[in-house]
C-alpha cells in the first residue's frame, strides 16, 4: 500500500489553507532503465479533497506533475475541527485517503 | 494497459458523478480522452488542450496570474500556481509548453474553494508555463511566463 | 587557524588520558600515516574507477594540505608539467567553437558510472568551474571568467603570430595546467588522457576564435 | 543562503550596471526565488513520519522496535543526538555516525544484517528504510546548534584524519574535497559551494544533510551525500561506513560547531 500522505490544513481568516505531500513516484513513462528499456508512466492520475465528507475540489492529473507531488490550495468557510480529507488513485488503480483536522 | 485504461475511465466517471451531485459540471480531460480517443492529457500545444476539452480559443487575461519562478534549478521539480480573480470559475489548469504532456493538472473548482491552486511540475527543458482559467460561460482566459531551466552540479 | 589549536588542544588532552592510561592522539606523522592508511582502506575499485587511483604523484601529494608546498618542490612541479606538455603535431591548435562550447557544457566522464575512461567519453567540465559563453548563465566561479578570453589578450586572428605566445600558453594550460601553477585546482586534460587533442583543440577554438561567442 | 537577500534583488533590478555582473546577480536571484518557492513543502516530511513508524516497529529476526538504541544521549533518547554525531562510543569502541550506528543497532536489538544492508545500493531494499531513519532522527534535532563531542581521544583522532582526508588529492582530475568546499562565495554552475574548513553557517553544509534531493526525488543521507561527492571526484568507492566517511564527517561537524540544523534540508 502506498505510503500516508502529509496533510495539513490551517484555518486563517474565512479560509483554511491546505498542504498536502503524497508519497508516489510519478513516472513520466520518458525515462529508460538501466538496461534501456521504457520505464512505463506511472502516476497519480485524480485527486479529490472533501471537507467534513461533502466533496469541494477534483484535480486530474497527467505525468508531468513531480514525484512526490505537493498540492495548496483553501476551501472557504472551513473552520477548526472540521474535517479535510484528501484522496488519489494513480494509473494503476492504487489508491490512498488520509484525513485531518483543521487547526 | 488496457486493463489500467478501463480502471481510470470507470474513475473517472465517479468523479464526474461527484462534480455533477455538487453541482459543477466541467469536462473531464481523462474522460474527454475517452471519448474524443485523443485526450487533452495528450495534446501538444495550449490551444490543443482546450479544444480536447471542448472549448474555445483562449484568451489571455490579466484575470489570471501565474507563478513560477525565473529560473528552475532543477528541472525535476518546478513550482507553479495559478490564481484568478474571474467570477464563475469552474475549471484551472497547469501547463508546460514544451513538455511531451503539455497539461499538468486540471483542478476542478467548486464554490467551496478559492481559485488558487499551487502545484510543482516537471520540465524537461527551458519552456512557457500557462495558468488557464475556464468560467462556468466556458471562457477560456490564460496568463503565460517562460521558465528558464537551468543545467546545476558538476552535470556528471 | 583553529584546527592547530585542535590538535594543539588534542594533543594535550591526549597526554593527559596516556598518564590516565587510555590511548593518546598520534603525533603528526604518525596521522599522516594512519590517513593514507584509512583512505586505502575505505575505498573499492568499482567500474573504471579503479585503487591507482589513489596513488599520488608528486604534484596530488605536494598539493595535499591547507599549506602549499615549498618553493622548491612547486618549480619541481611546475618544471616537470611544463616537459610533458605535448604540443600539436601539425602546428593546429584551433578547431571548431561549437564543438568547443558542447564540451564545454559537458560534466560527464571518468566517474565509476561512466561506461568508458576514454576521452571520446569525456566532457571538458569548463562551465563547472568558469563563466566563458555570456548566454549561459549557469557558471561556476571557482575558476575566473574566461568570457571574452581572446578578445581581451588582443587576438585578432588565430594564425596571427602576434597571438602565438597567448595560443601557446592556452593549450599548455590545458594539457597541464601545473605547468603555470604548481596547485592549480583544474585537471591536466591532456596530460591525463581526459581529452585528446581534437577535443583540445574545439576548447581553444571556443576561447580563442575571434568568431567564438566568447569574443563577441 | 547568503543571495537569497531581498536587498541583492533590489541591487539588482535597480542597478543598470552593464554585462555579467547584472546577468549573475539575476540569476542567482532567481535561484533564490525558486529555492523559497519550494521551503514551504518538503517532501522530507514524508521519510520523516515513516521514519519515526519504523523506529517503533517491531522489526527483523528479534522482533524489537529501535527504541532501545542508544544513539550516544542514552537509550532511546532521539531528541538533540543527531547534533552530536559521530561520536565515540564505548560499546563498539569506535567513532560512529548515525548511519553506522544504526546499523549497530538494527543489528544487535533487531537482528538484521548490517553487512547486508551496508552492501544494499542507495535508494533500495532496507536503505529505504535508512533514509526514512535518518530523516526523522535529523528532524528531531531541527533547530539545535552542532555540538560534536571532542572529549574522546578517538573523537580528536577522527577529527584529524578527516582533516588529512579533506585535502588529498588524487584521481584522473587531481580533486580533493578542498578542490570546491575549501574557499568562500565559489560555486559549481549555480549551486553554492560551502566552505567546510571551517563552520559555513546556520543551515548550510553540515548543518544541511540529510536532505531531500529534487533532482532524484529520494532522501539522501550524509553517507551517500559523501558517496556521490567522491564519484564527482573521480575517486574509486567508498565503503558504505567506511572509516574515511566517518572521519570526514567528524571534520565537517567539528567545524560547524554552533551552527544551527535544518536537515533534513530540501536540495537541488
Amino acid at each position: 500500500m502506498a505510503d500516508p500522505m502529509r496533510i495539513r490544513a490551517q484555518a486563517a481568516g474565512d479560509k483554511a489553507t491546505v498542504r498536502v505531500l503524497m508519497a508516489h513516484e510519478m513516472e513520466s513513462g520518458q525515462r529508460k532503465d538501466s538496461a534501456g528499456k521504457n520505464i512505463p508512466a506511472w502516476y497519480i492520475s485524480e485527486v479529490t479533497a472533501s471537507l467534513n465528507g461533502k466533496v469541494v475540489m477534483t484535480a486530474e492529473w497527467g505525468p508531468s506533475v513531480s514525484k512526490n507531488p505537493f498540492l495548496e490550495f483553501a476551501i472557504k468557510g472551513a473552520k477548526a475541527g472540521d474535517k479535510v480529507a484528501i484522496s488519489w488513485i494513480d494509473n494503476k488503480g492504487d489508491k490512498r485517503s488520509d484525513e485531518v483536522a483543521v487547526s | 494497459m488496457n486493463a489500467n485504461r478501463r480502471q481510470l475511465l470507470s474513475h473517472s466517471a465517479t468523479v464526474a458523478g461527484l462534480l455533477l451531485a455538487s453541482g459543477v459540471l466541467g469536462k473531464s480531460a481523462w474522460a474527454a480522452g475517452a471519448a474524443a480517443g485523443k485526450g487533452a492529457f495528450e495534446a501538444r500545444s495550449l490551444a490543443d488542450v482546450v479544444k480536447a476539452l471542448g472549448y474555445g480559443a483562449p484568451v489571455e487575461s490579466k484575470d489570471v496570474t501565474i507563478t513560477a519562478p525565473d529560473i528552475a534549478e532543477n528541472g525535476a521539480v518546478v513550482p507553479l500556481g495559478a490564481s484568478s480573480t474571474a467570477a464563475g470559475v469552474k475549471q484551472m489548469m497547469l501547463l508546460v509548453e514544451k513538455n511531451p504532456s503539455v497539461l499538468a493538472a486540471l483542478f476542478n473548482v467548486t464554490p467551496e474553494v478559492e481559485s488558487s491552486f499551487k502545484a510543482r511540475v516537471k520540465m524537461g527543458q527551458s519552456s512557457n508555463v500557462f495558468a488557464v482559467v475556464v468560467t462556468e460561460d466556458n471562457k477560456v482566459l490564460f496568463a503565460q511566463k517562460e521558465v528558464k531551466v537551468t543545467l546545476g552540479g558538476c552535470g556528471g | 587557524m583553529k584546527h592547530k589549536h585542535i590538535a594543539v588542544a588534542g594533543s594535550a588532552v591526549g597526554l593527559a588520558l596516556l598518564v590516565a592510561g587510555c590511548a593518546s592522539v598520534p603525533d603528526a606523522a604518525e596521522l599522516d600515516a594512519q590517513a593514507l592508511a584509512m583512505i586505502k582502506s575505505s575505498f573499492r575499485a568499482e567500474g573504471i574507477a579503479t585503487m591507482d587511483r589513489l596513488e599520488q604523484d608528486l604534484g596530488q601529494k605536494a598539493c595535499s594540505s591547507e599549506a602549499a608546498p615549498s618553493e622548491a618542490v612547486a618549480r619541481q612541479i611546475e618544471t616537470e608539467a611544463l616537459a610533458s606538455i605535448k604540443w600539436p603535431a601539425n602546428g593546429q591548435y584551433v578547431g571548431d567553437w561549437r564543438e568547443g562550447e558542447k564540451l564545454a557544457q559537458n560534466g560527464r566522464g571518468m566517474t565509476w558510472t561512466d561506461k568508458v575512461a576514454l576521452p571520446t567519453a569525456n566532457g571538458a567540465n569548463c562551465y563547472n568551474c568558469h563563466q566563458i559563453g555570456k548566454q549561459e548563465v549557469s557558471f561556476g566561479t571557482i575558476g575566473p571568467s574566461l568570457y571574452n578570453y581572446g578578445k581581451l589578450r588582443g587576438v585578432k586572428a588565430i594564425d596571427d603570430p602576434a597571438s602565438a605566445a597567448i595560443v601557446q600558453y592556452t593549450w599548455g594550460k590545458l594539457w597541464n595546467s601545473k605547468a603555470y601553477s604548481a596547485c592549480s585546482n583544474m585537471p591536466r586534460f591532456g596530460h591525463m588522457a581526459l581529452l585528446n587533442e581534437e577535443q583540445l583543440r574545439h576548447v581553444m577554438a571556443l576561447l580563442l576564435d575571434p568568431k567564438s561567442p566568447v569574443n563577441q | 543562503m547568503k543571495n537569497a537577500k531581498p536587498q541583492a534583488l533590489a541591487a539588482a533590478v535597480l542597478s543598470l550596471a552593464m554585462g555579467t555582473a547584472l546577468a549573475q546577480k539575476t540569476a542567482a536571484d532567481g535561484i533564490a526565488e525558486y529555492r523559497a518557492l519550494l521551503a514551504d513543502g518538503n517532501p522530507a516530511e514524508l521519510f520523516e513520519a515513516k521514519g519515526e513508524d519504523l523506529w517503533k516497529t517491531k522489526r527483523g529476526p528479534k522482533n524489537a522496535s529501535l527504541q532501545a538504541c542508544d544513539l550516544g544521549k542514552g537509550p532511546g533518547i532521539v531528541k538533540g543526538a543527531f547534533v552530536e554525531l559521530p561520536r565515540w562510543f564505548a560499546d563498539v569502541q569506535k567513532v560512529q555516525d548515525l548511519e553506522s550506528r544504526l546499523l549497530t543497532c538494527m543489528s544487535q536489538l533487531q537482528g538484521l544484517d548490517a553487512a547486508l544492508i551496508a552492501k544494499t545500493p542507495f535508494g533500495k531494499d532496507e536503505q529505504r528504510n535508512m533514509e526514512a531513519l535518518v530523516a526523522w532522527i535529523s528532524a528531531e534535532s531541527r533547530g539545535l546548534r552542532m555540538n560534536l563531542p571532542q572529549a574522546h581521544a578517538q573523537e580528536q583522532q577522527s577529527f584529524e584524519l578527516g582533516r588529512r582526508a579533506f585535502f588529498f588529492r588524487g584521481g584522473p582530475m587531481d580533486f580533493s574535497c578542498a578542490s570546491c568546499h575549501g574557499e568562500d562565495g565559489k560555486r559549481i554552475r549555480l549551486q553554492d559551494l560551502p566552505n567546510l574548513t571551517k563552520n559555513p553557517g546556520d543551515g548550510v553544509g553540515f548543518a544541511a544533510w540529510p536532505a531531500y534531493r529534487v533532482s532524484s526525488g529520494e532522501l539522501w543521507s550524509m553517507q551517500r551525500r559523501l558517496n556521490d561527492c567522491f564519484r564527482q571526484q573521480r575517486f574509486p568507492y567508498p565503503g558504505y561506513g567506511s572509516d574515511i566517511t566517518i572521519a570526514l564527517a567528524v571534520y565537517m561537524g567539528v567545524n560547524a560547531k554552533g551552527a544551527e540544523s535544518i536537515a533534513p534540508a530540501i536540495k537541488r
